[in-house]
């Protein structure tokens, strides 16, 4: 029956024990495709849903419209928050593997997705991240110590144990708190961006989803309301080929891309290198630019690879090929931009060792920080009464009586 | 003082609320240019812009899902969802993000939405435009269930549900839009300027969340309800000739367990009423609450008259609802218990 | 500040006391549009979603390749059907407003849409209608006396009195039952569709939606769905301008046709003059036999106008120009069907008249046959325990108690 | 005769039924080549082809939305959701279709979909990992829900579900799966295998939807739990030392009504348990059926220990957790009440 069947089933190129195979990856040289205008007509963008807009070429150089001619500085800046990110990453992974939290997920080799996007946004545009956006609470600011605390659900998380570790939030620089229901931020962002223009206010929102959320409702509410407010946002969809075992054409990628979601609705989209911080910072640019000028929403497809497994419960080996992403043909994010700062001779491979052991030292540093606001299985603990808490603004009655209730059983 | 309907009462406490605080936003399915599919929302978009009343693609959970965006950047949102059995598209929006947000988040993050929406049958909508719902959200931790039974509560309580930093889930028990509903469909049909509660004042006032009403005091029996059924049990409470406090609880979560213990420790019997299906409905809640506050006091079962478990029938629209033939079963049966 | 804002907020063109404005429709001229190959690529065909295939010109004739080519008894046959549909609305509408029913839908003006759509495809296939497709009921053979004995909930209603008026069903002729929640047809449609094809069965399944009903989620599964499985389904778009006050703007229909809004998904659309029943069928064909060979699913864009109310509860007065119908520039379906068999010499005025006469009678007899089975003040009536069947397939004690309960209140 | 968890004793239901009745057919997420996040679909797809166990988009709504389709057309689906906390993307599909099907088409439409989907917490999971919402789902007319507590039963109702023409929402309390749980986190963890429900046949069997277990029997109290919860109140009963009737409900819609009544009468004393929160959770509707039942014979008022009204919170999933103090605490208020 399967053979002469009419139903098709998705089926990824490549399983355990088989040879990675990416043909199915359109690939465009670096600096091969154009930059237009941002007010240009839709009908003249189209491509960029097609192409792949990239900086870097192989040797690592900066090709092309979209260069978004950073100063070395800003790109050092850049390369080091990548390496935090996959620092930070590393500690945790292992401190989940130790037992000492519950839950991690890491977000190796796709730091450029969120430091590329991050960078090329103002600090009062709002963004919504999904779950492997760690690398947008680094780079604004979230002490790595509170987000520590937050994985340790210590008296130092600032969501006072309410989450799983790795829902992070920084309300003061204006990231949202993350959600275990895929997607659901997306409509938000576009709301908060519509806010903003019933406000007058200049600022944009941005959010992300992976290429297997994008199949939720959530994501076409975002763009159908996106796309008839003509809202300022910037709709970031990170297709990094998995969605837990499952790849990127059982969420509809094997025609078409993800840039594409939007055309039928209006909305330009960009398909960009995710692993190339700097198309994606110029990309991001682009995108922010057109809606802070009332140009309307962009959807950025992201193209990239999810380098680890999909969390900490999860074991890839069992539906992918184990050397799957060194066969990817969009490398290592870190790996380029180091490559591109040391091309270019603001960098060397000794002063990037030196750089990772700092940053590899800063981590552990706000680690043992971190424990000393408690961990899983010595106090300081938070208190169990804060369990009732902000259910509601003011505590009603009966969640009053269930607090007392509690703290009797417990002898508090 | 003015006469108004629920709906003119609605609308006034949009229109006071739109106009003292301009971070109030409206969006819904015809809420903007039309003024609703009942009227609510009238003339708001022409008095406040259609930057402030805003017509909504037909999509409840990104109606709801915006909302929330709208909330977290500084706007107080009013969604509309044109009936309460179009809710379910925007379920996971509202019980997993409008309910969870300030828990998650440590209170950093919080969006005051009020979803308004018509519920209840009793105008021949069959079994998509008849539904109450309300069950449901009063067991989703995080929101505040609303339903007021005559316009003098309806105006108040939105004013509340929309200064409210707390989400609330609004429910507008259509049959009573334009009158009091005792529970007859043959009985002629009253308006509200013959009623009280259809007194109005034009001006800001508000009802607090969280009070239920005592509507009639007595001392045999208590009857527990709100909506629509409020009007039916007072009509069924007479007819029956019993001496009863009837309690309109008004808001549905966070629940006035005083006012209802008070009762039913002074009357010893308890008759809990509601449109809604029966099986794990908001009157198993009200029961257990009962029980549970009052056991020793009480000198009968305490009667549940409800919707029936089925969906709500177009051809059978009277014998679902639990009129008056119901509640006076259900008043007799308590009363006679012993 | 609604001048310099960033929100857009979409304009019908014209309201109430404005002069009726339709420059904002995209035409083509009949036969100018190509007609592909069912096997053509996705982005050969994608002019298919912009340009608007028509057949019949201004003049009823059939123009270019997508002349369908019927014989004059098979148009014959269509053009009886729109009439029938036509007068079934005017009884039943009439009977509404003289509250002999409590609630209708007419589908005045769209009448192409079901009978062209319905007549292109096979007994054997699935039909998933909207609440405006009575076309397709009274298509695939369900009785005139049946309709409207379920929109008199009597003893003769196919759906016992559980339904409100206009929700028909016909399982027999596979018609399914209609739903107030708009769009839920749609993914089960593509279900169905997959069943087929798992059961290597060759029928295919068709659903029909408004241009408002788009914005649900149930739009984004079914494209979804039907795109990553390529599912042997039809999914119809009823683009009438407007859901009940909105207009197609609002549904995200300002920017791009609502045909193109599966092309980020892979699946072609077709953009049709729906009041060209020609077209229509021609169109429908195509798509059918797309998907018959397995080559996926189509999106089909039927541009009409709703030339009445949304429904007897609505007033559309109050929202949009009295005369917006007469200047619709795709004129009235049945108009044009019959100014096309009148110029081929198959037809005349005459015998239209006397066969608009036949089906009104036939209908006002088959109105009469109907209320003997009951009316909502006169039995014979539904039996009210009725009420608990079909809840489960078996009652279980809770229901049989609470039935019993009733019967003994009404003293049965 | 085999040991088995859960997991393999809802994999043996699932691998059976796909074995005996070609219309069987399976979609999920993950549930294909992987075998599901939790392996309860491992192998099936590699036994019975990519046409019957699909791996499907993370769409809930469209899951459930296809798989009626599905049904309608002759197949029998089996969908799983991920966790029952990303079940509300899916629930308008459930409720206004799922549910509503056969009732609105008298009879002629109807899709018998099984949706199977991990409950409850214990598994550190937080608040979108947690939940517990089957109260939500036994107040919509024309649904089935399960819960057990055990792999007998899990393979036996699973079958039973799949079988059924009627609508079954399936809930498997995760906690459980590779182990019974006494309510006590610090107790080393024990398999099935020690347990005497682990012993599963691998042979077809059902168990019949709608009727209760009585786990225990007693006579001085009546216990009435579901899901992980049997267990804990059966440890929490024995260090009480009382004699206790331990009702595992299995079956929540339609509840077994009689084994309930039977077993209250003779004990006069009731205590509701569930993990869920507690305003108009499931409890609520035992406590008002137990009331309306037993009312004459009841010597206390019906305990109810459950979940608190908050989200899930990671950080105290143990004090959130009805587990054996609270059991204890609840059993001792019904004993000594008088
Ligand atoms: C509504 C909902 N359904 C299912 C899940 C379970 N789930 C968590 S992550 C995930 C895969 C998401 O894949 P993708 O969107 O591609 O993001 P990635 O993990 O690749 O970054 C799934 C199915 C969920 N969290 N929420
Ligand atoms: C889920 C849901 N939301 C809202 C409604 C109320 N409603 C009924 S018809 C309608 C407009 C639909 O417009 P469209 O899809 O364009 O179809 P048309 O009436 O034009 O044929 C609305 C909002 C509904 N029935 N279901
Ligand atoms: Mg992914
Ligand atoms: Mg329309």
């Amino acid at each position: 029956m399967s053979q002469k069947s009419r139903l098709h089933i998705p089926h990824a190129a490549a399983r355990p024990g088989e040879t990675p195979d990416f043909s199915y990856l359109a690939l465009s040289p670096a600096g091969a495709v154009a930059r237009p205008p941002v007010d240009s007509r839709m009908s003249d963008i189209e491509f960029l849903s097609n192409d792949l807009v990239r900086v870097l070429d192989e040797n690592h150089a900066a090709q092309g419209p979209w260069n978004p001619g950073l100063d070395s500085s800003t790109l050092l800046e850049a390369l080091r928050l990548m390496v935090l990110v996959r620092q930070y990453d590393d500690r945790m992974q292992r401190m989940q593997r130790q037992g000492k939290i519950t839950f991690y997920v890491q977000s190796l080799g796709e730091e450029a997705v969120s430091i590329g996007g991050g960078l090329a946004l103002r600090d009062s545009d709002m963004l919504f991240p999904a779950y492997r956006n760690q690398g947008l609470y680094i780079l604004r600011n979230t002490g790595l110590v509170e987000m520590m605390s937050h994985c340790l659900s210590n008296t130092n998380d600032f969501c006072r144990g309410r989450q799983m570790p790795v829902f992070y939030q920084n309300a003061k620089n204006r990231v949202f708190t993350i959600s275990g229901n895929l997607a659901t931020q997306y409509p938000q962002a576009v709301g908060w961006a519509m806010a903003a223009a019933i406000k007058g206010e200049d600022a944009i929102a941005a959010s992300w989803v992976g290429d297997g959320s994008t199949a939720e409702a959530d994501f076409h509410y975002a763009l159908t309301f996106a796309a008839v407010y003509q809202a300022p946002v910037i709709l970031n969809v990170v297709n990094n080929q998995w969605a837990i075992s499952t790849f990127q054409g059982v969420a509809g990628g094997e025609r078409r891309s993800f840039a594409a979601r939007g055309l039928g609705l209006g909305i330009p989209g960009v398909r960009v290198d995710g692993n190339d911080l700097l198309a994606v910072y110029a990309v991001t640019q682009w995108a922010a630019e057109r809606a802070r000028s009332g140009g309307g929403p962009t959807l950025i497809e992201l193209v990239t690879y999810r380098g680890g497994a999909h969390s900490t419960s999860d074991d890839p080996t069992r539906y992918r090929p184990k050397d799957e992403w060194a066969a990817f043909p969009l490398g290592d994010p870190l790996h380029r931009l180091k490559g591109h700062l040391v091309q270019a001779g603001s960098w060397s491979d000794e002063q990037h060792l030196a750089m990772e052991e700092q940053m590899k030292q800063y981590v552990l540093d706000c680690w043992k920080k971190a424990t000393t606001f408690g961990t899983m299985t010595e106090g300081p603990f938070l208190r169990v009464h804060e369990m009732f808490e902000d259910v509601f603004e003011h505590m009603p009655q009966h969640l009053q009586r269930q607090q007392a209730q509690l703290l009797e059983l417990e002898g508090i | 003082m003015a006469q108004m309907t629920m709906i003119q009462a609605i609308n006034s406490a949009l229109d006071i609320m739109l106009d003292i605080d301009p971070s109030v936003v409206i969006l819904g399915e015809d809420v903007g240019y039309f003024g609703g599919v009942f009227r609510c929302t009238e003339g708001l978009q022409k008095k406040y812009g259609d930057h402030r009343v805003i017509d909504a693609p037909i999509a409840e959970g990104g109606i709801i899902g915006t909302a929330i965006g709208l909330g977290v950047n500084g706007l107080r949102p009013v969604a509309e969802i044109q009936f309460a059995d179009y809710i379910y598209p925007g379920f996971d929006q509202v019980v997993s993000e409008l309910a969870r947000l300030r828990y998650r988040s440590d209170g950093t993050f919080y969006s005051p939405v009020t979803i308004r929406t018509p519920c209840g049958g009793g105008i021949r909508g069959g079994q998509t435009h008849s539904q109450s719902p309300e069950a449901i959200f009063t067991h989703i931790s995080g929101l505040i269930t609303v339903m007021p039974s005559n316009p003098f509560d309806a105006k108040g309580l939105l004013v509340s549900a929309i200064e409210s930093n707390d989400p609330v889930i609004f429910f507008e028990p259509k049959r009573i839009y334009n009158g009091p509903f005792d529970g007859d469909p043959n009985n002629p049909s009253v308006p509200w300027s013959s009623h009280p509660l259809g007194e109005v004042p034009e001006a800001y006032y508000n009802v607090p969340l969280g009070k239920a009403a005592l509507v009639e005091t007595g001392h045999e029996l208590t009857i527990i309800s709100y909506g629509t059924i409020v009007h039916v049990a007072q009509a069924a409470a007479k007819l029956a000739g019993v001496s009863a406090d009837i309690i309109d609880v008004r808001t549905l979560m966070p629940l006035d367990i005083d006012t209802i213990r008070q009762s039913v420790s002074k009357t010893g019997r308890c008759l809990v009423a509601h449109e809604a299906t029966r099986f794990c409905g908001y009157g198993a809640e009200l029961v257990a609450t009962v029980q549970e506050e009052c056991f020793w006091s009480l000198e009968a079962p305490i009667e549940r008259v409800t919707g029936w478990d089925t969906p709500y029938p177009h051809a059978f629209e009277w014998q679902y609802f639990p009129g008056q033939k119901r509640l006076l079963a259900g008043i007799r049966k308590v009363m006679e218990a012993k």
